[in-house]
């Protein structure tokens, strides 16, 4: 889209001898979206988390029967109560914290997930910033918000929020490599890091019902699949990897000495980088914006549907983890990244190597 | 707030050392518990339990209360098996008084009991899992609870503190429908163990995260004075109900559930939880050969004495309660206030030896130990 | 050769708890628990005792007195194990009803009163609705509401208030002025002996 | 082993051990002999009292100068019990320290020293348990008066219009 603007910025004359603020103006404009769907999304998740966490526990979760305030039919203003009492909550600021640090720490968080979004495409057209290689910028961009937890866990000098960014700095950084060595399979196959070429690699179907995503095309695939949906999951700071912040342990990490709007930046960046992940998933290995049944259904608001719902259903599996799984130490979460993991992905990016040598 | 420079800290000043203040306040403590840790990055290398947050000086109360007043106040020290508590305090003052209780009232006591302790072990199951991070579970077991603490309101009104069983006998009998609905509950609650078996007992993160920590060896458990699961964890075959059964325990068949260190070694926090599991089903036969075996007529208030004034003497005497062996140290001069109450409270022993068994491990693991101990700070601080 | 077999083990303890979860969500409509509260209120299980002591009963909720019949024994103050009931009364003619005073010379059972119960006030904050003062009582007047006792008092368990002086229940009908005659009449009569 | 045996052994190696006439499972020893008695009762191969039931501390009443504590033991081998109650003088009430032979006596001890003033030597750290650090005065003491304040904070109840 920020081409997409500069081009229609450049051909209207009274801007032109403005040259420069054009591309200020195109980035902006093609930043709102990003913005307004990171909170949107936001909003849908909080909602959908409690209720299938609700409906998982046997209990209802948030109905609208609540005495004042009518919490909608279902509970569907409970998300929006939410944004306005943390809007409204007062931001406290510990006093002995380091004051400049503290401040910055959710803003380096949410532009890691932020900027992460502009990569990401939701149809052949629809994306924020086209690179040829998107996927490698995303991956990078994701790490960017590692330096934001320690902050945050740094500057609000607690001893329980040191264990807890401590803790998620070595889990994020060591779930890197696994995440991204399960990517280059996707790489293999389809030959471009370009998000475009990887979801044109995978049109088309076998035998006239199975779409050839990447998921089905060889065994080894699925493996990959896994890999990093599950590396992918222990980077968001998700059960069972949740040790960050742990409620029964660190009461909540590096988050505790927050409030109010900033403790919402963090709640905004986790629920991003979770989409995030899902997309990867959906678009590297189920097929992106094509859609399940070959043929139908195709073209451009069908496929941002088929990308939303693909993730959504990913973004499901992970709440499904969150309520269903105790959660691991953290010398057995290490153990399991380098011990299982990494080997895992190697095997895998063989696997797809000589699967490819052979088969084709 | 730098790092608390104190004493301690100065004089070992080696810099990993770090002093962690698992305060009175905090999530998994189970109660008003204050743990100063002293820790080298994640791993554990003291630890000082600091308790007396929740002391209500109960045995100064009970030095001014008659025998019939201290009842609720017997309640209130573990406050999850009251009426174990009450099971055990009206023994020994009917011991004291060598009153016979009649056969009505003793099945009603057995069976109230047991649902009291099934009550509390789900508690403690449930609240394990938390401990471990797996939410879902605690809910289950709070879902089949809230059933038990419904019939006991059916019974005596109130949900947790009962002032039910009295001594001689019991405040009244069972209201109509009282024995159907439990009898619905146990065919209810029986496939509920096996499905909370699916989602957490056998699973391999929870298995990971509890097998081979926190061994307690038997020596240490039998000179810590730890009782209980916590001991027939640790494989020792030792349970009042059986060894010295007292009230009606010998009509009963069930057998005791002990640690055989199936997923790691024996006395680990693994084998502790799958003791309580193997509880809940032990004391489901029971309830129900009591409720089978019941006589339905008979009065309940035939022994119940007018007045309280057992002759001047003490006794010392010990029920299982859900957390491990509950002592009575009663001694009366004679009158209608008892001139020393003492409870020897289990979860008081299990906590003693936490500092012990924790050595060494890290932080994440101390806490699932202190959940797997299942102690009860009211019981604690009294 | 046991790494691949703890794989498989892993995943499929996992898989099965992850079904277990799958299906209480799909079978909500059945297991639901959640009580909508102010819309839905706690059923209270039902009381036919089903012994002929119609009025011992089991509810454990807000304590009431019955002035009528009080006849001032004090029976519940000693029984209370915490001392949340004070009780103060004077001597009257046994069985004479007092107009002024509302207070009736006969109880509902027909025993004659030979005191007058000038001050009866229970501190709700303080009781532990442990209803031992309820048993003794020779008239049953002390009860707590609902449950057998409903044709009496209807339930109420709800009766948290914002100031908790508000919480001191004083059950006393004497109005003031009557009572300060009562307590000179004392005063002379303690000074003459 | 029954309880007459059991204190019949006793006895045979202890001499000041008296016994009580309505009370058959208990000894009455002093705190003179209590150390060895104790390493005798845990050590012994027949007696083997490896389990202690409980240690509860007693005062003897207002007039008489005498504090006491009474230790339950058990043996998890033979399954037999004994009761050991020593008396202590309030004067000086100092006794020997268990915790090192079973390591239950380290709380329990603390719980008497914090309620009664017993004080045991050769326990580790005896500092209270359940009461405050700076609390003056051993409440379970029969002749124990309230303090009025304790850190400015007033310890008995005030209510307005209720007494």
């Amino acid at each position: 889209m920020v081409d997409f603007y500069i081009d229609l910025f450049s051909s209207v004359d009274f801007i032109k001898p403005y040259q420069s603020s054009i591309f200020i103006i195109s980035v902006v404009l093609s930043g709102i979206p990003i913005f307004g769907f990171m909170a949107v999304n936001a909003l849908v998740a909080v909602y959908v988390e409690r209720k299938v966490s609700a409906f998982m526990q046997d209990r209802l979760g948030p109905m609208g029967h609540g005495v004042g305030l009518h919490a909608g039919k279902w509970g569907v203003l409970q998300t929006l109560a939410d944004a306005i009492k943390l809007l409204t909550k007062e931001d406290i600021i510990p006093k002995s914290a380091d004051k400049k640090l503290f401040l910055l720490a959710p803003c380096i968080i949410f532009i890691g997930s932020f900027v992460a979004f502009a990569g990401f495409p939701f149809n052949e057209f629809l994306v924020a910033a086209d690179f040829n290689l998107g996927l490698f910028y995303i991956l990078a961009m994701s790490s960017v918000g590692v330096i934001g937890i320690i902050l945050a866990g740094y500057s609000s000098n607690n001893k329980w929020s040191l264990y807890g960014s401590m803790r998620s700095a070595a889990q994020i950084v060591s779930y890197e490599i696994p995440a991204a060595l399960s990517l280059l399979p996707i790489v293999m196959l389809s030959g471009s890091l370009a998000f475009k070429d990887i979801v044109l690699a995978q049109t088309g179907s076998t035998l006239g019902i199975l779409p050839n995503w990447f998921i089905f095309d060889n065994p080894f695939m699925i493996v990959a699949f896994w890999l990093f949906f599950i590396a992918g999951v222990a980077e968001v700071n998700r059960t069972p990897f949740d040790l960050p912040e742990a409620e029964s342990e660190l009461v909540a990490g590096w988050m505790t000495e927050y409030s109010g709007m900033r403790w919402a930046f963090f709640f905004l960046a986790e629920y991003a980088n979770m989409f995030i992940v899902a997309g990867v998933a959906t678009i590297g290995f189920l097929g992106g914006w094509l859609s399940p049944i070959p043929g139908f259904f195709e073209g451009n608001i069908w496929g941002v549907f088929w990308l939303v719902s693909k993730t959504s259903f990913l973004i499901f599996v992970m709440m499904w983890f969150r309520w269903t799984f105790p959660r691991l130490r953290t010398d057995q979460l290490m153990r399991m990244c380098w011990k299982f993991f990494l080997p895992g992905s190697f095997f895998v990016i063989i696997g797809v190597g000589l699967w490819d040598l052979l088969m084709r | 707030m730098g790092i608390n420079i104190n004493s301690q800290n100065l004089n070992n000043n080696s810099d990993e050392e770090m002093v962690l203040n698992i305060g009175p306040q905090h999530p998994s403590t189970h109660g008003v518990l204050r743990l100063k840790t002293i820790t080298d990055g994640e791993i554990i290398k003291k630890i000082t339990p600091y308790i007396g947050y929740l002391h209500r000086c109960f045995e100064k109360h009970c030095e001014n209360l008659t025998y019939e007043q201290a009842i609720p106040f017997v309640d209130r020290c573990d406050y999850i098996g009251s009426m174990n508590n009450e099971f055990g305090y009206a023994i020994a003052v009917e011991k004291l008084m060598d009153i016979q209780v009649p056969e009505k009232v003793e099945y009603i006591r057995v069976i109230v009991a047991e649902m009291n302790r099934i009550a509390s072990h789900l508690l403690a199951v449930g609240v394990f899992g938390l401990d471990v991070g797996a939410v879902t579970p605690f809910v289950y077991c709070f879902r089949d609870r809230e059933r038990i603490l419904d019939l006991f309101e059916m019974l005596c009104g109130a949900r947790l503190l009962y002032n039910y069983i009295w001594i001689g006998g019991v405040s009244h009998d069972f209201p109509v429908g009282w024995v159907e609905k439990t009898y619905e509950f146990l065919d209810y609650f029986e496939p509920k163990i096996i499905e909370t078996n699916d989602l957490l007992t056998y699973n391999k993160i929870f298995i990971e995260r509890t097998a081979d920590v926190g061994v307690i060896p038997p020596e240490v458990a039998i000179s810590y004075g730890v009782t209980g699961p916590n001991l027939r964890g640790s494989g020792i075959n030792w349970d009042l109900r059986k060894n010295e059964p007292y009230s009606i325990y010998d009509k009963f068949d069930f057998d005791i559930p002990i640690g055989m260190g199936a997923m790691g070694t024996v006395g680990d926090c693994w084998d502790r939880y799958y003791v309580r599991i193997r509880e809940l089903e032990e004391s489901l036969k029971i309830v129900r050969q009591a409720l089978d075996q019941m006589p339905r007529d008979g009065d309940v208030y035939e022994s119940m004495p007018k007045k309280i004034r057992p002759k001047s003497g003490h006794i010392y005497s010990r029920t299982e309660s859900p957390r491990g062996d509950l002592g009575f140290y009663i001694e009366s001069d004679g009158s209608a206030i008892p001139s020393r109450l003492k409870l020897r409270s289990p979860a008081f022993t299990a906590l003693s030896c936490i500092d012990e068994i924790s050595k060494g491990w890290m932080l994440a693991d101390m806490l699932t130990i202190l959940g797997s101990l299942d102690i009860v700070l009211g019981e604690i601080d009294r | 050769m046991n790494y691949f077999l703890a794989i498989f083990d892993t995943i499929s303890t996992l898989i099965t708890g992850m079904s277990v979860t799958l299906s209480h969500m799909l079978k909500i409509r059945k297991g639901n628990v959640t009580l909508q509260y102010p819309v839905e209120r706690w059923p209270r299980p039902e009381r036919n005792i089903g012994f002929n002591e119609e009025s011992y009963n089991v509810i454990r909720s807000r304590l009431t007195v019955d002035m009528d019949d009080c006849i001032g024994c004090l029976k519940c103050e000693r029984a209370c194990p915490v001392d949340c009931i004070k009780i103060e009364t004077h001597k009257v003619e046994k069985g004479e009803d007092l107009a002024d005073a509302n207070h009736t010379g006969i109880t509902s059972n027909g025993t004659p009163k030979r005191l007058l119960v000038t001050r009866f006030d229970i501190d709700m904050s303080e009781c532990c609705y442990c209803n031992l003062c309820t048993y003794p009582c020779p008239e049953e007047c002390i009860f707590m509401v609902g449950g057998p006792n409903s044709n009496r008092h209807e339930i109420d368990y709800e009766f948290s208030e914002y100031d908790r002086n508000d919480m001191v229940y004083r059950f006393s009908k004497v109005p003031p002025d009557i009572l300060q005659n009562y307590v000179q009449k004392k005063e002379i009569s303690e000074k003459a002996s | 082993m029954n309880t007459p045996e059991i204190i019949k052994k006793i006895q045979s190696s202890f001499k000041k051990i008296t016994l009580d006439e309505n009370h058959p499972d208990r000894i009455i020893s002093s705190t003179t002999e209590w150390e060895e008695l104790s390493k005798f009762l845990r050590n012994d191969y027949e007696l083997f009292f490896d389990s202690m039931m409980c240690i509860t501390g007693i005062d003897e009443g207002i007039d008489s100068n005498n504090l006491g504590v009474v230790y339950n033991l058990h043996s998890m081998k033979y399954k037999h019990k004994i009761e050991v109650y020593i008396p202590v003088d309030k004067k000086n009430p100092t006794i020997f320290s268990v915790e090192k032979i079973w390591r239950m006596a380290d709380w329990f001890e603390r719980e008497i020293y914090d309620m009664y003033g017993i004080i045991f030597d050769g326990h580790s750290d005896l500092r209270r348990i359940l009461l405050p650090e700076d609390w003056e005065g051993f409440p379970l003491r029969k002749d124990y008066e309230f303090p009025k304040t304790w850190h400015g904070i007033i310890v008995d109840k005030i209510k307005e219009g209720w007494e």
